[in-house]
């Protein structure tokens, strides 16, 4: 599963795209996600607030994730 | 096409109007935010901004649409830039035509004030020894 | 200079952001008034403004110094054309700049309903059979 | 005394300009004005409103008006 990071998330992984592979138990819900993005960085815990983009679209919690799936991680936004 | 989207490298801000104009409006209102020197008493050098395109295309589009249906609009346009920006450059551009202006306004207001809340757009503010990603810490 | 009033034989609507840009501005405001096709539901094929300029003039810098005492703005334009005018032409011109969106938005609104309010300018529509001297009569 | 018309005002009179000239009692206000206008030309009265301008500001129906005075007669506004 490859996720796909911006802004500050890339500055704290340190890379543009974050993989998870070779877990016993991979993430099924947006909501397992997060929860593994913030165990693996701790600083994502730090940010006002963290989203998770499926399929280019905005994800709550309950929803399943796919492998084929494009999923993004959303630290606060900033345009204008 | 009633809606215009862009992610671009520079905004041309001499196009609005023409991009909005419309035989049926008799009010056209226009939003251009740009880089403004100092933010919060300490003085920016530069602004970065770094977009997830596919989304925040896909987020304007359902803003525009949004607007279309709250308000009677005849042209929407959204435009927002990507990469490092200077002092006095625009960087974002929305706007709204209609047949009375109370529309325009109130939907130019919404475009903007909603954008800036959802679309997946990030901005870094070059200070003289630090830079930041705005509004990501509390 | 802060304040740009103009009576013009045509509006460039591309200058706008020229005008108002200021480095400490964050946000511009413009509304854009244009002739349209209809108006009470009959076509309309033109219009003609006529100003009693040196009053038009004076009332608008009153306006635009107004707006400056009311909110903190870096820039203000007005600008207003004379002549006739077909559909989708620009008749008038507003905009505001200031550190935050929220002041912008709102003088450009005053200075629109104020300068339709104040300012001695007058339009004649043209229709089909008739002219009109717009709001002559109750 | 010279009047300057606009937009429905020159129509009324079909003049660009008001002459106000051998009046045994010229009108010394500009509420004066206002009525002298009004019986010259009924069609004033028949205006949304009607507005005189003194030396290029709008003036109310106490202030008076002199031989110098750049006078305009302000039929209803719709600029914009």
């Amino acid at each position: 599963m490859n996720i796909l990071l911006f802004g500050i998330a890339k500055d704290i992984v340190g890379e543009s795209v974050l993989t998870i592979e070779g877990e016993l138990q991979p993430p099924k819900t947006v909501g397992e996600l997060k929860n593994y993005i913030v165990q693996l960085h701790p600083k994502f815990g730090e940010l006002s607030s963290l989203a998770i983009a499926v399929n280019s679209n905005y994800a709550n919690d309950s929803m399943k994730v796919n492998d084929g799936d494009e999923i993004a991680i959303i630290p606060p936004v900033s345009g204008g | 096409m009633k809606i215009d989207i862009q992610i671009v490298s520079k905004i041309d801000t001499t196009i609005a109007y023409e991009k909005l104009s419309h035989p049926e409006s008799g009010g056209v209102c226009v939003f251009i935010g740009s880089v403004r020197n100092v933010t919060q008493n300490e003085k920016v050098e530069a602004l970065d901004f770094e977009a997830y395109e596919k989304m925040a295309i896909k987020e304007m589009e359902t803003i525009a649409n949004d607007a279309l249906k709250k308000w009677k609009l005849n042209k929407v346009i959204m435009h927002h830039v990507v990469g490092k920006k200077q002092i006095e450059d625009p960087v974002v551009m929305v706007g709204a035509s209609s047949a009375h202006r109370d529309a325009c306004f109130e939907a130019c207001r919404y475009l903007i004030d909603t954008l800036k809340e959802r679309v997946p757009i990030w901005k870094k503010e070059f200070f003289e020894n630090k830079t930041v990603w705005v509004s990501s810490h509390p």
